[in-house]
């Protein structure tokens, strides 16, 4: 018998595997196809203070072994998420939920997340200091150690819940951003977010996207991902959630290897919708393969 | 939805770069005529969206031009080849509430998704209108099809070489009409409601991550707020979008 | 009849394919293959004042859509480069060459730079600044506009022959490192080389590659790659140099849209010895699809 | 160096997760037992290299054994399928310098390429001896195809279920060896050389990106300076090596 349990920031979870954001709406798509309870938890749409219509279209471009993405956080604000979302997902969820909290603005993080981290049904505010996909904001705090530490700092204030800073991969040292936000107070750090790319469409011959530039996602940044998982690891003490690119069970222990606490996943979900319960299917198997009969113990075993 | 395993049962190319595929496996998810699959091309991350042209129980059939380099590696597959595919997506068209006459108007590989359509309203007895768009005569496809299930059909090509040399709205006739459903390219959609009197219902096509809700990639900006393509539609009343 | 000539730094090339250093070698292993006079330049292995013997193995692992190397820069030295290697590609080669100039100081960058750009074969010297793969220098010019503009500066003061400097996609803003070797006398860019990654081996349960990570390259980065080349030719006048992933005519017509002048081929030619020769071939196909009649006018077509 | 289009033309299991495959099409570019193929497998960025174990006109054979998932992958590929392969790479054995009496060594999946070499000093009128290593009887693989050939053939397993128990050193009969040839991981390959007196050749492996000399990934370090496994390699003397 093999444990898949580990423990985030004091949670504990019944296996590392978390749908990330962005990839699984409000759960309420999935919610048909399998029992979401199978999940260790789930992270919902990236929410704003107001609702937000998001970027035109084209928002969405495909690349080798990834993807593009545009959507420019397209959600429905915080209010609705709190009057008609968390209460849809308490249908058919009955686990901590992630609240994945975005903003423009410092004050619009706190506001986001003072309202997010006050409901029972979140278990852990994870803080998107790196969406690439909108402008003045987003992924400036993320691009910027000082700027990191301020939203960390500013929302710390105002929650009591495990806050859990989503980084971006765009950056020369990540490892310096991440210890600014442990520094300022956070319990745990989400990475990463997408990297920043570009497609042109040859029929235009201009930028397929509206806004030119575009989010990557998908197995081709994995190798990217496991790299900062692995940096940061050994230079923070909070635990981290490692994500990008992971599609299957040995890109799971490859990411714990390196350091992760648990491990989301995002693309693959949109590829294949039963995409997680099949990796925790694959687990137990994978697991016996290399000798492993406890996840916990293998979190950051590379080192 | 439902993920499904389609074997090639046929694939046959029916006019210029445009090709048949009939395809073998459970189709229990189709619901309604205007509804999609969505299928892994192998060495292709995102997968690729197809409106279902007909079903039956065992057999749903597409249509598909060759547009990019996926469509283009589909020429080669072979009868007998797997197919993962997730299949009933979208909401598909409403014939409840067609009326007695109803128009179908489609433009290119918007043709495919109104021959269901067509046969269904048929089937209820309507009386069944058909007005299809293609560049030329060596594009035209499904014209017999239509016919052979009772239906009165005009073509327009642009080139004139066969048809109406002109828009498929050029081939539109209105009087009567009860509903009109429309699929193609959005300029096309767009001319169709500058012109077309009454209610209808367009069927959109967007680049999609899913297909299936969960990304909001293709949204449509309506009347009531950002809408799914793959989700709320890809049929949507011609008063939501506001056109 | 389509055009594919294209002028870089005042060299005119019979189309814009150019294979990307340290997959090439100096030609030899390719020679046989076919007429590299076919090729618009080739850019020959990252060369040192010393000869070096790079890392130890395993030093290639693979990756979604890609690979790693650590090779570490191994090289016969620029000594060997110039009495050995120079007058074998003389045999084989008759059009200008790109030297690579790798190194670990200034002092070393321009000791090269100085030796290769004194050889009438050399059409060019292009400066890696970016080698994520060995310790104490390589990447560190190049993720510093700073540093990077010294280098540029240092051995600018020592050849006439075009100077273009290659740069490292780790970094947070490639436009501010690609500004500062444009001010300090830089005639030309070439972006990218590989972004950091890494991979795990489940079976050891540690770093596969024996220095932990290694640079990312092949299709994956692709995305990455354009979106940069895009913003530098907003940033500088001087022309670019586009590659990261580049596989298919359609890739280089992607690449000369955001901007790039010639396009280098690295990863491709590993896993297809006849890439180029092959993209040569399909490029006016693809042109003639997408009504294009002169590679030389869609430079930068896509802004 | 060719780049071929190799079809399956057999494909069985012969031991515990070990499989032969025999490949039609252009074999003009092997000159020499040692020599390797690589293969690009649908799905994966690099090529897979694998040495031939016996090839005529027409016709080149691989055994491979389950290591990863590429070569997992491969178990399920079928007769009739297409492989793109770069072929005729590397060096080889020299069997020249053989002597009278040479003793070839190989441990798990370095066994394939002796046969081929085994054949040749055959040819040549060698007393061959043959030491082979495996880990179970089940694993083991080729032992009747050397005695074929007319080899005096020693098998050690490690659990002892078949042949001698033990490392395949103990199976080794240094006595009147002119010259040894040896295949297989790396530290059997050094533990020969701490035991083998006389002159010997040894094949090593190492993880590639090209396998034809571009990349310089697949160095040994060697008293002559660095060398590519895939090009001045896969065999070296063992003077070369210093082992
Ligand atoms: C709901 C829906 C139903 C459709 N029904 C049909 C049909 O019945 N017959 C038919 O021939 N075509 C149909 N299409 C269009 C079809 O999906 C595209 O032609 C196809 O995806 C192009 O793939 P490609 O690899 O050849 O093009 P590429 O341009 O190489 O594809 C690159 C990416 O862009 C996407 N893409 C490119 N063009 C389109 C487009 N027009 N719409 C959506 N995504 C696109 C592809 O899916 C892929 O992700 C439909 C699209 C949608 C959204
Ligand atoms: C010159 C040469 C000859 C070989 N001959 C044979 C043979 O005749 N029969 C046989 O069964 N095997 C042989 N091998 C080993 C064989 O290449 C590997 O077992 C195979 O590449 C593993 O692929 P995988 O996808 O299953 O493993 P994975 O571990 O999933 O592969 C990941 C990557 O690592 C590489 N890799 C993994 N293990 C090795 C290894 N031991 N050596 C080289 N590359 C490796 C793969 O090529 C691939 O690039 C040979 C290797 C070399 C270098
Ligand atoms: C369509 C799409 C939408 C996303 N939206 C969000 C978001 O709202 N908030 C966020 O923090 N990350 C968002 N992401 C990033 C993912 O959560 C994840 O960090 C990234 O995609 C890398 O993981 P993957 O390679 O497994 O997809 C989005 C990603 C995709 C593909
Ligand atoms: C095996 C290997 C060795 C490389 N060595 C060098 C080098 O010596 N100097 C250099 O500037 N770039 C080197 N590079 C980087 C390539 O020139 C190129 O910038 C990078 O691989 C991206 O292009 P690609 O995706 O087409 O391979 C090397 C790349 C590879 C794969
Ligand atoms: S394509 Fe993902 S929501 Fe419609
Ligand atoms: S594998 Fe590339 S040089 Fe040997």
């Amino acid at each position: 018998m093999v444990d898949l349990k580990v423990t985030l920031c004091g949670i504990e979870l019944d296996n590392p595997i978390i749908p990330a954001s962005g990839t699984f709406g409000f759960g309420q798509d999935f919610a048909g196809l399998y029992d979401l309870n199978r999940l260790g938890s789930f992270s919902f749409k990236g929410t704003t203070l107001a609702p937000r219509e998001g970027n035109p279209t084209p928002r969405i471009a495909e690349c080798y072994a990834g993807m593009l993405n545009a959507v420019g956080l397209q959600n429905p604000g915080v209010h609705k998420v709190i009057s008609e979302e968390l209460p849809r997902i308490a249908t058919f969820f009955s686990k901590p939920v992630m609240a994945n909290v975005s903003g423009f603005a410092i004050s619009e993080y706190v506001e986001v997340g003072r309202l997010l981290g006050a409901q029972e049904q979140v278990g852990g505010l994870e803080v998107n200091i790196s969406c690439p996909n909108v402008h003045g904001g987003g992924m400036a705090f993320g691009t910027d150690a000082k700027a990191a530490a301020e939203v960390t700092g500013a929302v710390r204030k105002v929650t009591d819940k495990p806050l859990i800073i989503k980084l971006s991969p765009n950056v020369t040292d990540i490892v310096e951003v991440a210890r600014a936000c442990e520094d300022a107070g956070a319990d745990g750090l989400s990475l990463i977010n997408t990297l920043l790319g570009m497609r042109i469409d040859l029929k235009t011959k201009k930028p397929l996207l509206p806004f030119t530039t575009g989010g990557l996602s998908g197995p081709a940044v994995f190798p990217v991902a496991l790299r900062m998982v692995y940096q940061v690891y050994e230079a923070v003490k909070i635990p981290l959630i490692g994500m990008g690119g992971v599609s299957s069970a040995r890109d799971v222990i490859e990411m714990m290897l390196a350091g992760a606490t648990a491990v989301q996943v995002g693309s693959a979900n949109l590829i294949n919708p039963f995409a997680c319960p099949q990796i925790i299917d694959a687990l137990p198997e994978v697991m016996d393969q290399y000798g492993i009969t406890n996840l916990q113990e293998i979190i950051g075993g590379a080192h | 939805m439902k993920q499904t395993t389609y074997v090639i049962a046929e694939h046959t190319k029916i006019a210029r770069q445009t090709y048949f595929m009939r395809l073998s496996g459970d189709t229990s998810a189709f619901t309604q005529p205007g509804q999609f699959l969505n299928i892994t091309l192998p060495g292709y991350y995102l997968r690729r969206p197809f409106s279902i042209c007909d079903w039956r129980m065992g057999e749903a059939d597409i249509i598909y031009k060759v547009l990019g380099e996926g469509t283009k590696d589909m020429t080669a597959f072979e009868a007998g080849m797997e197919l993962d595919t997730l299949t009933g997506l979208g909401n598909g068209f409403d014939t409840s509430t067609s009326g007695e006459s109803p128009l179908l108007i489609g433009g290119g590989v918007g043709v495919p998704p109104l021959l269901a359509l067509c046969k269904e309203l048929r089937a209820q007895g309507r009386q069944v209108k058909v007005a299809l768009g293609f560049g030329s005569a060596d594009e035209v496809f499904l014209a017999d099809a239509f016919q052979a299930l009772g239906a009165e059909v005009a073509v327009a090509t642009m080139d004139g070489t066969a048809g109406i040399k002109g828009l498929v709205t050029d081939a539109c006739d209105f009087k009567n009409c009860s509903q009109f459903y429309a699929c193609g390219p959005t300029a096309m959609l767009k001319a169709i409601c500058a012109v077309a009197p009454g209610p209808g219902q367009l069927s959109l096509e967007e680049r999609m991550g899913c297909g299936f809700g969960a990304c909001v990639g293709c949204t449509v900006f309506t009347t009531e707020g950002p809408l799914r393509v793959c989700k709320e539609g890809p049929v949507f009343k011609r008063e939501v979008l506001g056109w």
